[in-house]
């Protein structure tokens, strides 16, 4: 099959796998909502515009905290954060990881070796922990900042999973031909390999993603994210801190956790379906 | 067949950790009836993890005041001194004090309590680095006449002095005395031996338990007797935990800061505060904004006052506080300490929430809005851009600062909120490198000299070791000398006191070094669920500090115990 | 063998030797000086206040060049001696870490082995039948997608405000002290079981969905199709397929360790149950850098001690890596 | 005749429609006999042997009848036909290399095999060694993981099993292709080998190289794009074959023992349809120098001579 035809049968079973349909809805729904939501109240997340704990209501959509905040203000802009950090702590960290990937699984050799022993060392140490120790002396934190860090943490499997299937691509005969031709290395594996490795990089990126944006609420809500600003993990940290579960302020631990859990499920059933689309063997007839 | 194996070795496992998990943590056994136990809350952020009352601030919730004792006990609310360990205490010369120690005190092992363990004590300070060491500046010498002491002083600080008489933890010398002087400062003396009304009992992850001391000296001598039989201090773990403790009863009494409670205690949780109504707390201590002077345009009087107007610290105390709190008296004396201010001064001087008044003051500063941003810029047309500070996390602050800088914003200062880490707040007010901060660190006391020694702080150079105050560098030799003649005006002399009182308010409201806010509360929330007859503001109720605060047992807290009574 | 171990242990000997730096470095380039703190907590009076600040520069060893710093810091931990802590002043950190850890084990290692068990089961049970799989893969996808947090706040909420079914903080009752009778195991259980389950669901859920998905794979290899053909039951090729998929299992419980930890690190926090994790959110909170390093260490130390226990498993199971490794030596 | 195969018709379900692999085919092996079946590559002989064998999703049964001395295999229905396989049908696979469970040490997955299929173990295992020694494998290999193997090895193991218990019918698909030329020798021999020690009745070699089929085949069958062509004992399809496809396809040989489908058909131009939908009729039409108007009409396959079996309008019988 020539390429065009290879891309419209992906298109042709993208559109009829029900997975990946349902995940990416659900993710483009809070997108949306994201950025319209800002447009749509007139309140600032940290903005104190009512009496305190109030349940939702018509004009407070997710009712309002103790101090009388917007819980659904808050949670647009949170939302709006949570994605920030899933681009570009995901993005960051398939960077890093095809990076790391391409080189040791083309280079091989000696590279290989040390980027190896990195990965792994960089694997076994517990990311979070590390990023708690990072995050705790600074004095100031912003999104940035921790989406920076996160990425920086996240890479080693996919540097992995690339490493290896960059192997396989290395031997087969189109690399080989532009070997023979005389095409620099760097530009075999990215003329060459990426391309053929397009899907799977996708599909890589879509699992960072998620990954980022939970181990961002982990740090959020454990008092160590952006110092400014909202994030729907802070405001799960706030909402215990003041008592939201004794209170039964249940609007506003609720959202927030509600709307991770969607997203991330939505983004690894999305993963799912395709990986269907992409691999002919798991597609159901 | 691995997996058999391993599901084998998994239930081995875990009947193993069991064993193990309760091994790790084996100890007596022993419940405590709810009926003659008192759980408290609000002091301990951590595991009881020294019981030094010489560590001051760090050392396990009433280890000063349940287990050791103070030679007086200090009332704030009547400004009297209750003699304690001492029967009496009085000035024989001007640099002659002599304490007559109270007959019949014993240890709680049984060793007899003299004047010679006072004397014991106050000579550690000498060898020992201790928080009462700098007495021995101006402390000549300690000596024991048979049942009294004798204190022979260079050059009495006689406000100072007051405030060591019910400070000093007197210790057993029979004890101490063999300790080195690191132990002594910073030993964590687990197993107590005191002459409180409470002895060790022991303590986990989770609390710290006091069992009563049923041959506290007291019974006798004052016919005194605490009526819960344990005191279980609970650790705070979250507000949320707290907060849940609060409302089951679970919890009798907790010194937390829990936002809306006013409403709670409508609730019917049979929850009660100091007062009924707003401010529903005692106020503890103030909150002022700490201004570095060294900074543009900070440094300008002009700028401060219009700052001092923009700020309307009505809103704080009702949206941000619930009315949990009270406006701060512009010169920022507690309301114990209202003999001292100068009502006059004030009246001239005093400046509070008037947006109008800063914008004029701004204008005929020559501040004024060059390049059209709705914000001013500085006479010599810099821009300017300030940041006000406080601990990330501290929500009723992160709130204050808020409503602080859309004030300031309203007059056309540019002010942002920031909160940086705990770090980063306390570095940036020790090296003096922020541009405004709130504070609230000097406490309740005997002198408004502690006070003022904290806001004119004179050692600007130490500032970042000492954190002795005056973090916005105010440089004023006048205020400063005030400060010390104050120290030295006998604590029965009030129209000497209110004389300097009354210079130092008057260089404060007219430098305005810093604006005080509002009082931060002597957050107590009591539950009578099965403890009754609480500390209250009602005629005829007892008018003490309900608090197991480090340094309030000796100001009336301890007396919150006798008079407690179990509900039926 | 011995050449495939070597090199592992050289890897984590590395990873140990880099953690332990890092540990190092971070508070003492990060702003903020910890004696600062500890004196600031100590609300003294200023004339003692500098004595005092001197004499635990010199106590917590802050007053000697860095590169000694280095190497104390070094000595000290080979003796077991991880400083000590300033929240718990003046405890030293390795006393607090050990009254933590029990409840680390006694939390972590139930949590990991059963849901491990149970999802893979699981798993392979619902690579059975379409309907099934309709039913689980989704339900999977949201258990593992579920921050830690949030399922504990559930929980909390649900079983120990609302129904009030179970305690929701700490580890045991306030009423008792530690003790070897039925009342306080009792209560250790009952403080124990909503933390327990909130990990439990979150991974089971995990390894439920990575079950499924290797068990499909291996149910579309030759040698599946080939015992097809010979008319083997369905049977004997699920079971097969089953054993096929457990090996990519262990090693995701490998890579799985961190985001455990992670986990349990928020559960503690959510429950207040007195971990390690807990300790760590002191340590933030009351800015004890010594105490926030020794749990670091700890941490490390045990993840770096399960992936060695894994690799030994992985080759005591998966007959391919032995022999491979006895064909090296 | 042990082996009748009629009118069988298989296809592919795929979302683009139905995928007609193997049309209406009808043929017979006889007792002993050993039959090969060659064609190009998509030419549906695989589907051909695996539809004897697991017919399964997405493959569909749309009609036909196998019947297996005599009694019919209900090929349709993959659970009953469960009880035939192995017994009475076995195949050798085409990737016999890793075909058996590499977690597994081969003797014991064996045994588990014959217990799951409730045969005999100690008979069987005993069988097993003695097999063994005619494929000359030492019988350690039963404690050996399947990679501990050589390609080789691997390849007469999976002979071994698939013969276990005796099937009267063995299909082998494409079981040298993954040999080099002396083992395959060897492997050939050793199918023939099952046929005369009786452990097999009849066995369907599938293949690429007709050279295999010249060493050991009694009889060929050809194949073109899902239907039969042609079949006759081997001498007379490689001597005289009668089809236009067979034809071209011998003469393109250049010489015995080429694996032609490398090479594109030299003297035919064009390539064979997609079977999606299919040209009506015979469907090697474009491609055939002599077709002419009766082509678009399915050619029956008749049989012109004894055991010489042809679908193609230019043979006189046809016409009749």
């Amino acid at each position: 099959m020539t390429e065009t035809k290879k891309k419209n049968e992906f298109l042709y079973f993208a559109l009829r796998n029900n997975k990946l349909r349902i995940g990416m809805s659900v993710v483009l729904l809070f997108v949306v909502l994201a950025i319209v939501g800002p447009w749509v109240t007139n309140y600032l997340p940290r903005q104190f515009v009512a009496p305190g704990t109030q349940p939702p209501s018509s004009e407070f959509w997710f009712g309002t905290t103790t101090f009388g905040e917007d819980v659904f203000t808050q949670f647009v802009y949170g939302l709006q954060a949570t994605f920030i950090v899933g681009l570009l702590g995901g993005g960051l960290g398939t960077l890093i990881g095809i990076l790391v990937g391409f080189i040791a699984g083309y280079r091989g050799g000696l590279l290989d070796e040390v980027l190896n022993m990195m990965t792994n060392i960089v694997l076994v140490v517990p990311s979070l922990v590390v990023l708690l120790i990072i995050a705790a002396y600074l004095e100031v934190r912003g999104l940035l900042l921790e989406s920076v860090f996160i990425g920086c943490f996240a890479w080693p499997w996919a540097a992995r999973a690339i490493r290896a299937q960059t192997f396989s691509l290395r031997s087969r005969s189109f690399v080989d031909l532009a070997r023979l031709s005389g095409m620099k290395p760097l530009r075999i594996v990215f003329t060459e390999i990426a391309p053929n490795m397009m899907s799977y990089l996708l599909l890589v990126f879509i699992l960072q993603f998620g990954g980022a944006i939970l181990t961002a609420a982990t740090l959020d809500f454990i008092g160590l994210g952006p110092t400014k600003g909202i994030s729907l993990g802070l405001m799960m940290h706030n909402a215990v801190q003041w008592g939201a579960l004794i209170l039964g302020m249940w609007w506003w631990f609720i959202p927030p956790g509600l709307a991770i859990t969607a997203i991330v499920g939505a983004l690894y059933i999305t993963n799912v379906g395709l990986d269907e689309v992409f691999n002919p063997k798991l597609r159901e007839m | 067949m691995w997996w058999n194996k391993k599901k084998f070795a998994l239930f081995t496992m875990l009947t193993l950790l069991v064993v193990v998990g309760l091994v790790g943590v084996l100890a007596q056994a022993q419940t405590f009836a709810r009926n003659e136990t008192l759980y408290t809350g609000g002091k301990q952020w951590g595991p009881a993890s020294n019981w030094n009352p010489l560590m001051t601030g760090n050392y396990a919730t009433g280890t000063l005041g349940l287990c050791y004792e103070t030679l007086f006990l200090y009332d704030p609310l009547t400004d009297q001194f209750i003699p304690w360990l001492a029967e009496s205490g009085k000035w024989m010369s001007p640099t002659r004090y002599e304490l007559k120690m109270r007959p019949g005190l014993t240890w709680s092992d049984g060793t007899p309590l003299t004047a010679a363990d006072v004397v014991f004590t106050f000579n550690l300070g000498k060898t020992a680095t201790l928080n009462f060491s700098s007495l021995w500046d101006w402390l000549e010498s300690v000596t024991q006449v048979g049942n009294y002491v004798d204190f022979t002083f260079t050059e009495p600080l006689y406000q100072e002095w007051a405030n060591y008489l019910y400070t000093v933890p007197i210790l057993p010398e029979h004890i101490w005395s063999s300790r080195t002087p690191i132990e002594v400062a910073t030993g964590a003396n687990d197993k107590p031996v005191g002459s409180g009304a409470y002895l060790y009992y022991g303590y986990d992850q989770s609390k710290m338990v006091w069992v009563r001391n049923d041959n506290w000296w007291a019974i006798k001598a004052l016919g005194y007797s605490v009526a819960p039989k344990y005191i279980v201090d609970l650790v705070n773990t979250s507000n949320e935990n707290s907060l849940g403790l609060v409302l089951q009863g679970s919890e009798d009494l907790n010194n937390n800061y829990l936002p809306g409670i006013s409403t709670l205690i409508q609730g019917g949780y049979g929850l009660s505060t100091y007062f009924p109504g707003p401010p529903y707390h005692l106020p503890a201590n103030t909150a002022w904004l700490d201004i570095n002077l060294q900074k543009k345009p900070l440094d300008d009087l002009a700028f401060r006052k219009a700052l001092a107007c923009a700020i309307d610290v009505n809103d704080i105390v009702t949206r941000d506080y619930g009315n949990m709190v009270e406006v701060a008296n512009p010169t920022g004396l507690l309301s114990v300490w209202d003999k001292y201010v100068d009502q006059a001064v004030v009246d001239k001087l005093g400046l509070s929430y008037d947006p109008a008044q800063a914008k004029k003051f701004l204008t005929d500063a020559g501040y004024k809005d060059i390049d059209g941003d709705g914000f001013v810029e500085a006479p010599d047309g810099s821009k300017i851009a300030l940041k006000i500070i406080v601990p990330n996390g501290w929500s009723d602050w992160m709130a204050a600062i808020q409503i602080i800088s859309n004030g300031a914003q309203a007059v056309g200062i540019n002010l942002e909120p920031s909160f940086p880490d705990f770090n980063g707040y306390l570095d940036a007010r020790l090296n003096g490198t922020f541009d405004l901060a709130i504070d609230n660190q000097s406490q309740i006391s005997n002198s408004p000299w502690s006070y003022y020694h904290f806001i004119f702080y004179d050692k600007l150079a130490d500032i970042p070791s000492t954190q002795g105050g005056n973090y916005g560098r105010y440089n004023n030799q006048a205020a400063f000398d005030l400060v010390t003649q104050l120290d030295k005006v006998p604590v029965d002399d009030l129209a000497g006191m209110q004389a300097i009182c009354s210079k130092l308010q008057t260089i404060q409201l007219t430098d305005l070094p810093i604006i005080p806010l509002w009082y931060n509360g002597a957050w107590a929330q009591m539950s009578n669920r099965y403890w009754t007859n609480w500390p209250s503001s009602a005629e005829g109720g007892d008018h003490y500090f309900p608090l197991t605060w480090s340094g309030y047992w000796n100001m009336t807290s301890i007396l919150m115990l006798v008079n407690l009574e179990p509900a039926q | 063998m011995k050449r495939y171990f070597g090199r592992k242990l050289a890897i984590y000997l590395v990873t140990f030797f880099l953690a332990v730096t890092i540990d190092w470095i971070i508070p003492r380039f990060m702003p903020g000086n910890p004696v600062q703190i500890l004196v600031a907590r100590a609300g003294l009076k200023a004339e003692s206040a500098k004595l005092i600040y001197s004499h635990y520069m010199q106590a917590f060893g802050l007053d000697v060049p860095i590169w000694k710093q280095y190497l104390n810091f070094w000595s000290a931990l080979l003796h077991g001696d991880f400083g000590t802590s300033l929240w718990l002043f003046p405890q030293p950190v390795i006393k607090i870490i050990l009254r933590a850890l029990p409840y680390d084990i006694f939390l972590l290692l139930p949590a990991i082995l059963l849901s491990w068990f149970a999802g893979n089961k699981f798993g392979a049970f619902a690579a059975r039948s379409k309907r099934l799989d309709n039913t689980v893969l989704p339900l999977g996808y949201i258990l593992t997608a579920t921050p830690y947090m949030w399922l504990g706040i559930l929980l909390a909420w649900a079983f120990g405000i609302v129904f009030r079914i179970f305690p929701f903080s700490g580890a045991y009752s306030y009423a008792m002290m530690p003790q070897l009778t039925w009342a306080f195991i009792w209560s250790l259980l009952e403080h124990w079981f909503l933390p327990f389950a909130s990990l439990f669901m979150v991974m089971f859920g995990g390894w439920a969905i990575g079950m499924r998905n290797m068990i499909i794979y291996e149910l579309e290899s030759d040698y599946a199709h080939y015992l097809e053909a010979l008319g083997a039951p369905r049977k004997l090729i699920r079971k097969y397929a089953f054993r096929n998929a457990i090996l990519p299992q262990i090693t995701g419980l490998a890579l799985q360790l961190g985001v455990i930890v992670a986990g349990a690190l928020v559960t503690e926090i959510v429950f207040n149950y007195p971990g390690i994790g807990y300790l760590i959110l002191q340590a933030i909170q009351n800015h004890d850098f010594f105490l926030l390093q020794g749990c670091f260490l700890f941490v490390i130390i045990g993840v770096l001690m399960a992936n060695f226990a894994i690799d030994v498993t992985y080759v005591l199971v998966d007959p391919r890596t032995r022999a491979g490794m006895e064909g090296k030596n | 005749m042990s082996l009748r195969v009629e009118n069988l018709t298989v296809t592919y379900r795929t979302l683009r429609g139905d995928v007609r692999a193997l049309e209406r085919a009808t043929f017979g092996v006889g007792d002993g006999e050993i039959m090969g079946i060659a064609g190009e590559s998509g030419c549906g002989k695989t589907t051909l042997g695996t539809s004897l064998t697991l017919l399964k999703p997405p493959m569909r049964f749309v009609e036909g009848r196998v019947t297996l001395d005599g009694e019919e295999l209900p090929i349709w229905d993959t659970e009953a036909m469960n009880a035939s396989r192995f017994r009475k049908v076995s195949i050798i696979p085409q990737y016999a290399m890793n075909a058996m469970n590499p977690t597994r040490k081969i003797g014991k997955m064996i045994s588990e095999l014959l217990r799951a299929k409730k045969a005999d173990q100690k008979t069987g295992l005993r069988e097993l060694r003695r097999r063994l020694e005619l494929v000359e494998l030492a019988e350690n290999v039963l404690t050996m993981y399947p990679f501990e193997l050589s390609g080789g090895m691997k390849q007469r193991m999976v002979m071994v099993l698939s013969t276990l218990l005796n099937p009267s019918l063995l299909i082998a698909d494409e079981i040298t292709s993954a040999l080099d030329v002396s083992t395959q020798k060897a492997v050939a021999e050793m199918l023939v080998g099952f046929r005369d020690h009786k452990i097999v009745k009849s066995i369907i070699v599938i293949t690429h190289d007709i050279s295999i089929l010249y060493q050991i085949a009694d009889s060929i069958l050809i194949m073109y794009a899902g239907q039969l062509a042609e079949k006759a004992a081997t001498d007379v399809i490689i001597g005289a074959p009668r089809h236009p496809y067979t034809k071209l396809l011998i003469s393109s040989l250049p010489k015995v023992g080429v694996k032609y489908s490398e090479q594109r058909l030299a003297g035919i131009p064009g390539s064979p349809p997609l079977l999606l939908d299919p040209p009506q009729g015979c469907r090697f039409r474009e491609r055939c120098p002599v077709a002419f108007d009766r082509c678009p009409e399915v050619p029956p396959f008749v049989e012109v001579e004894k055991g010489h079996f042809i679908a193609c309008w230019k043979e006189p019988v046809t016409h009749a």
